[in-house]
């Protein structure tokens, strides 16, 4: 049980945590933001296994570029998964 | 009702998997006798010269997957258009600068990120990274000027022909193989000596080229996406 | 002199972590965003940067990787952190006083700028 | 000298980053250039073809590795039939879009250069699914295959095409999760990728691995070949793609879908029960298909589940196992192409001016499109299995096959089931051609290029109607070549036949 | 030496990992958006520096490439979502 | 130094976190309505399946599949490349058809003004 | 800014070349001949390609006499620097938060927008103060201590040692 270990299973559960999170979480850039947290603890993760090319993979492509097609789809679209908010202009108003 | 069916679903999932993979022992060698991770790894530094056998695979000796991979982007680039095309003018990709300081860190900073993208895929076949990760790290910059201004323009005609020359430099080393005798992706060039920036043969040339490649097309991709724009600020 | 810069790297690695620690702790104790951002931001950049030049002292081969690690690191932190900071007022979250009204008029001015704009 | 099958797969790569700038010095490159591709490996197909039927296969080897190591793509006469099949579709449904009218409504520029390169890329994708002989690189040639169905389903702006386009995404994304994961639990225990290696090994697999693998495997190819649960994708995207890519869908792309769960179950494992599941999930698709066709208002989506209750006839036929059965199923599979993509090149034309496709706006069409309605009465006669066209062979092998094997059973029920086919099937035809026109839709006329094509595909069902001896040498040597697995695997790991 | 090393490198990484715990309940409590993002950006500096030292640990001098990108592209991650939160995209 | 030393737990951490990646995956795709979150979802799963495949390809005391100058007369264990190949393709493929994915939605939006798959349905199962 | 005429264009492109070509060997890590010569080709590759967004005034920090300034800012900056950490340790650790935060604003005489990015970033970094915003002349502050809102003072406060060096420097 040494300190690697433990951090591995803390970072482990960080990441679960962050994978929750973004499922039950209602407003959808949260949800990108805690995708973004997914793939930088991935990517520590593959680095651990001995991977640092797909740990620079999944850096370059899970941090910055999934993140602003993502964001891209919610500025065109709607930032929130509930029907009760609605956009209006720039405006997340409630219903 | 339909999180009862779905739960129970998953929960028959995650049974199966759960028993398929506590069987499959982690961090042990599983293969003896001879297997395909010592052949590779055997004739990536034996034979191929090449330091970083990943890209020695992804490369060579499953280089298909990656013509087909590239393939993969530079189809995605074209149905991405198709689907979002629209014959009207589009909108601005961002609706006004940002701040000075983004804006000169912006001007700053994009030259170290193309030349660290530029690295990447030139020292693919002697670190970790190649032509996927430096070409995403160079349309990174492309986004980071994007974000920054608002007049920053891409020329989709310089994308295009950037775009296919690198793609049919990969598939004319393929076939240059294939004309002279051996098979296709099969390397014709002098192998030079393991950890040498020239070394490899074919390798870094085509890892250049799928460099310049997914470069050119994830820029124009998130450019099309950008500039896709269904309100305009009054 | 190896020995030296050796436990040279091993205190500044050490204090970078603590830095880091620190730069977290704020972010996770500072009442509003521009507090946890003035937290954050200094605490993580000088804790990231000591903890790379450490190991690039330990290690002279790393030296220059590490040196520019810290480079994009120094110029890049204070960039998107003062990106933040104006999206977070420009998505008009009040930032957190402690009694004194006036102290607003700076922010309200920018608030109202951008408001015109 | 014949070429080399990896020609089939990288000249329309290279075509493929090609046109971009072809297009930038004459814009009906884009459109010519497919073609021509498409003709070339048309006749380098039918080359290899005709050496392999006479020499047996041809193994090639990529990038110098020999196969247990490297990918190799295997052209036997079985997947060269395929492939051959696959290009002679493809060829023809070029030729139909060639000037399609409803591209014209876009007269820019880009959408052209996409359809083409998305449709060469589709034919392509499919061959390479046909040919490989590693299940990874099978991995990768699904996903092209997909991502360029994904686009040509939702290329029509004004219509539904996007939200079946995202069905079909959705469903497809799962499906290719599945296959890395069966992937991945094959690597695991046997530390190979390729075909016949993984073939020689199958046995030394435990069983939780092999069925857990041969469950994924069969939900993620299940998808691409339209099997039950999993076909809810296909009626949308038949309907709401451009008529030719329809066309493109039923003769081309469901084939190559067939064809890895076919090379799944034949050559990859052994694992008892499998063809009877393949004639119970057969039977299922074709009853759940058939009585869908049924109560279809819409003369696409009918079309389409059709298309899906014929899906599943191949199954059982492949399910049967013996010689016969294989047989009879590529027999099948070759009328579905020609006979499905008739109807849909015609049909879409019959139904053109029409917004909701519906089957009563065919009244009294005969009168105005003679040569088009009686295209369409003649693929619909020949699907249901009249007897003096081409569809009357295969049905009348499948059920030899059966019979052979003492399944009367499902002698009974494909015959019952061909029951509902001719009744609905009768149905439009008689609209067609004995209902008086009460719309006052317009009609438009196919182009001179829709035309030929169509005239062929209904001069082929005559031939193979009447003369079934062209076709049945070739397929009776693809069914054999198909069940011989020994062969296969010494083939390809012996390397016997390397070319050039 | 080495053991006093190793001991000084892993109490590091030790600091390293509270510091991420911290910089994760701030992302999941965060009332607002810039919160959770200033949270992000933190935890990509952290993350920088773990890998660092993890490269440092396994004796990998390449490993640093990875480092690079990740510091590089995680600004630019966390600039996206700051320039979306100024309604600017 | 290699990874930590109890093999067990870690076996139980990499694969445990990439099940549970997927599953939480999976039932975001399966249950949420909106679009975008099947997106994420499949995303997720996407993460899970890349991890587990990168973690089958690991060997106790093995170091990065490269021959660097510093490593290669050492002649050390070396961790499978293939697996991590076939994740560089994968996670490849998988952000193209992501994109390809958005891309959809907006179309989506653009006709029927909600990102509600409960909304869109002009076509029937 | 300043129309940049050829000759200066072409000292441009050279510093630039120069500057990239350090951080090409600081990648690489090595002077063999053959990393330098492609490093060499890769970085004039780069530098033609950003050479249009280098303006007039983009190295002019470069200029020999400068060295001694820079040289000096850099040490001012790092012990600001520590200070700032310890101050934020300070009050991070301490059980109340001693904070009594505001934003004021101060207004810098420094022109370029280069020298403006540089004082903000080392105001972002420097003991109790981010910069916000930046409107023209003006920077708006978080000030994690207030002790002025008047802009005069504040700048002397919190801005005044470094712009005497950047306008050094920069001017």
């Amino acid at each position: 049980m040494d300190i690697l270990t433990i951090s591995i299973i803390i970072m482990a559960i960080l990441q679960i945590g962050a994978a929750i999170y973004a499922v039950i979480q209602k407003d959808l850039l949260y949800a990108v933001i805690a995708t973004s947290v997914i793939s930088l603890i991935l990517s520590i993760f593959f680095y651990v296994l001995q991977a640092p090319d797909v740990a620079l993979t999944e850096a370059a492509i899970g941090v910055a570029l999934t993140t602003i097609v993502f964001v891209i789809t919610i500025r065109n679209t709607e930032r929130h998964e509930d029907k009760r908010h609605v956009k209006i202009g720039n405006k997340i108003i409630k219903k | 009702m339909k999180k009862v069916i779905v739960l129970i679903l998953l929960a028959v999932v995650a049974y199966y998997l759960v028993d398929v993979f506590s069987q499959i022992k982690f961090g042990e060698n599983r293969f003896q006798g001879e297997n395909v991770r010592d052949f590779y790894l055997d004739k990536s530094k034996n034979d191929l010269h090449v330091s970083n056998s990943v890209t020695s695979i992804v490369v060579n000796f499953r280089g298909f997957d990656t013509l087909g991979e590239v393939t993969v982007l530079f189809l995605a680039a074209t149905a991405l258009g198709s689907v979002l095309y629209r014959r009207k003018a589009h909108g601005e990709a961002v609706l006004f600068n940002a701040s000075t300081i983004v804006r000169s860190g912006a001007h700053l900073l994009f030259a170290p990120i193309l030349l660290l993208g530029a690295y990447v895929f030139i020292h693919g076949h002697l670190s970790p990274g190649g032509g996927f990760q430096g070409g995403t790290i160079i349309a990174t910059g492309f986004l980071l000027m994007l974000l920054a201004y608002h007049d920053y323009k891409v020329s989709h005609g310089v994308l295009t022909w950037v775009e296919s020359l690198a793609g049919l430099t990969f598939a004319s080393l393929g076939l240059t193989g294939l004309i002279l005798g051996k098979t296709f992706l099969e390397n014709f060039l002098p192998i030079g000596t393991i950890n040498d920036l020239f070394s490899g043969g074919i390798i870094p040339i085509i890892y250049i080229a799928v460099g310049f490649k997914v470069g050119a097309e994830l820029t124009g991709v998130l450019y099309t996406m950008l500039n896709e724009k269904e309100y305009k600020k009054s | 002199m190896n020995q030296i810069l050796e436990i040279l790297g091993l205190i500044l690695i050490i204090i970078g972590s603590i830095f880091l620690f620190l730069g977290a702790l704020g972010i996770y104790r500072m009442p509003d965003v521009y507090n946890r951002l003035q937290a954050g931001t200094k605490a993580t950049t000088l804790g990231g940067m000591s903890l790379i030049i450490g190991v690039g002292l330990i290690q002279p081969d790393w030296f220059w990787k590490s040196l520019i690690l810290v480079i994009f690191i120094a110029l890049s932190n204070p960039i998107s952190s003062h990106a933040l900071a104006r999206s977070a007022y420009k998505s008009k979250i009040k930032p957190f006083f402690k009694g004194k009204e006036e102290d607003l008029d700076a922010y309200k001015e920018v608030v109202e700028r951008n408001e015109n704009n | 000298m014949v070429g080399s099958p990896v020609q089939l797969i990288a000249i329309p790569l290279f075509a493929a980053f090609l046109i971009p700038l072809l297009g930038k010095a004459w814009k009906e490159l884009v459109r010519i250039t497919p073609g021509v591709v498409i003709l070339y490996l048309l006749y380098l197909s039918v080359d290899l073809l005709n050496y392999t039927i006479e020499h047996g296969r041809v193994v090639e080897v990529i990038a110098g590795w020999t196969p247990p190591w490297g990918i190799d793509l295997v052209f036997s006469p079985f997947s060269g039939f395929l492939a051959t099949l696959m290009l002679f579709m493809g060829l023809l449904v070029w030729i139909y879009s060639y000037r399609y009218q409803t591209f014209e409504d876009y007269d820019d520029y880009e959408p052209t250069l996409k359809y083409y390169l998305l449709l060469m890329m589709m034919i392509t994708a499919s061959v390479g699914v046909v040919l490989t002989g590693d299940i990874f690189n099978l991995f990768v040639f699904i996903e092209i295959l997909g991502i360029t169905a994904y686009g040509l389903t939702a290329y029509y702006r004004h219509r539904d095409g996007a939200e079946a386009s995202f069905k079909y995404l959705f469903i497809g994304s799962l499906s290719s999760t599945f296959l890395l994961l069966a992937i991945m639990i094959i690597y695991s225990q046997l530390g190979t990728l390729n075909m016949a290696d993984i073939a020689v090994k199958a046995h030394e697999l435990k069983p939780v691995y092999k069925i857990t693998a041969l469950v994924l495997f069969l939900v993620a190819f299940g998808i691409e070949a339209e099997m039950f649960p999993l076909n809810g994708w296909a009626p949308d995207a038949y309907s709401q793609a451009p008529a030719p890519v329809g066309a493109a869908f039923a003769g081309i792309v469901v084939k190559a879908g067939l064809y890895t769960v076919i090379r799944l179950i034949y050559t990859l494992f052994e694992v008892g029960g499998t063809y009877e599941y393949l004639i119970v999930m057969g039977l299922i698709t074709m009853f759940f298909a058939e009585f869908a066709a049924f109560s279809q208002t819409k003369l696409k989506r009918m079309l389409a589940y059709s298309s899906i209750g014929q899906m599943g006839l191949v199954l059982v036929a492949f399910g049967i196992g013996k010689e016969e059965g294989v047989y009879a199923a590529l027999f099948l599979m070759f009328n579905h192409a020609i006979i499905k993509s008739l109807l849909f090149m015609s049909g879409s034309y019959l139904v053109y001016k029409s917004k909701n496709k519906y089957i009563s706006e065919l009244n009294g069409v005969g009168k105005m499109m003679p040569v088009t309605s009686f295209l369409f009465a003649l693929g619909a006669f020949a699907i249901v299995g009249f007897p003096p066209f081409a569809g009357f062979w295969s049905k009348l092998a499948v059920l030899t096959a059966a019979a052979d094997s003492g399944m009367l059973l499902i002698i009974a029920l494909i015959l019952s089931i061909s029951l509902i086919e001719v009744i609905y099937y009768l149905r439009v035809v008689n609209r067609i051609y004995f209902v008086k026109r009460d719309t006052d839709l317009g009609i438009t006329k196919p182009t001179p290029q829709a035309m030929f094509s169509m005239l062929v595909l209904g001069a082929i069902i005559l031939i193979v109607g009447f003369y079934p001896d062209v076709i049945t040498g070739v397929l009776h040597k693809a069914s054999a070549t198909l069940l011989d697995k020994g062969s296969y695997i010494n083939d390809v790991l012996s390397l016997s036949q390397t070319i050039n | 030496m080495e053991a006093f090393k190793d001991i000084t490198i892993l109490v590091a990484f030790g600091f390293i990992i509270l510091a991420m715990i911290f910089g994760f309940i701030r992302f999941i409590k965060g009332p607002t958006a810039a919160d959770r993002t200033v949270a992000v950006d933190t935890l990509t500096t952290i993350g920088v520096g773990a890998l660092v030292l993890l490269g440092y640990l396994y004796q990998r001098f390449i490993y640093l490439d990875v480092a690079l990108v990740y510091g590089v592209l995680g600004f630019v991650g966390v600039l996206v979502i700051a320039r979306y939160l100024e309604d600017a995209l | 130094m290699s990874l930590g030393s109890n093999l067990d737990l870690l076996t139980v951490t990499f694969y445990g976190t990439a099940i549970a990646l997927i599953l939480i995956g999976l039932y975001a795709a399966l249950v949420k309505r909106s679009l975008i979150k099947i997106l994420i979802g499949l995303s997720i799963v996407d993460s899970g399946i890349n991890l587990l495949l990168v973690s089958i390809g690991y060997l106790k005391g093995g170091t990065a599949p490269i021959f660097s100058p510093a490593v290669i007369d050492k002649n050390p264990a070396m961790v499978d490349p293939v697996p991590q190949a076939l994740v560089l393709t994968a996670i490849v493929i998988g952000f193209a058809v992501t994109a390809v994915a958005l891309a959809l939605v907006i179309r989506l939006y653009r006709h029927h003004k909600t990102v509600n798959i409960d909304e869109i349905k002009n076509l029937k199962w | 800014m300043k129309e940049s005429t050829f000759s200066a264009k072409v000292m441009h492109f050279f510093l630039s070349w120069a500057l990239l070509f350090l951080v090409w060997l600081a990648f690489t890590s090595t002077l063999e001949i053959q990393e330098v010569l492609v490093g060499a080709a890769t970085t004039m590759l780069v530098a033609l390609f950003t050479l249009r967004f280098f303006d007039c005034c983009t190295f002019s920090f470069l200029a020999p006499g400068k060295l001694y300034n820079v040289i000096k800012y850099i040490i001012v900056f790092i012990i600001e620097m520590i200070k700032a950490n310890f101050d934020v340790a300070r009050r991070v650790i301490s059980p109340s938060l001693p904070i009594n935060p505001g934003i004021v604003k101060i207004r810098t005489k420094l022109k370029t927008n280069y020298a403006k990015m540089v004082l903000a970033n080392s105001i972002t970094l420097t003991p109790g103060t981010l910069s916000v915003d930046i409107v023209d002349d003006y920077i708006y502050i978080h000030w994690i201590d207030v002790k002025n809102t008047d802009p005069e003072q504040a700048f002397k406060d919190i801005a005044e040692t470094f712009e005497k060096i950047l306008l050094k420097i920069f001017e």
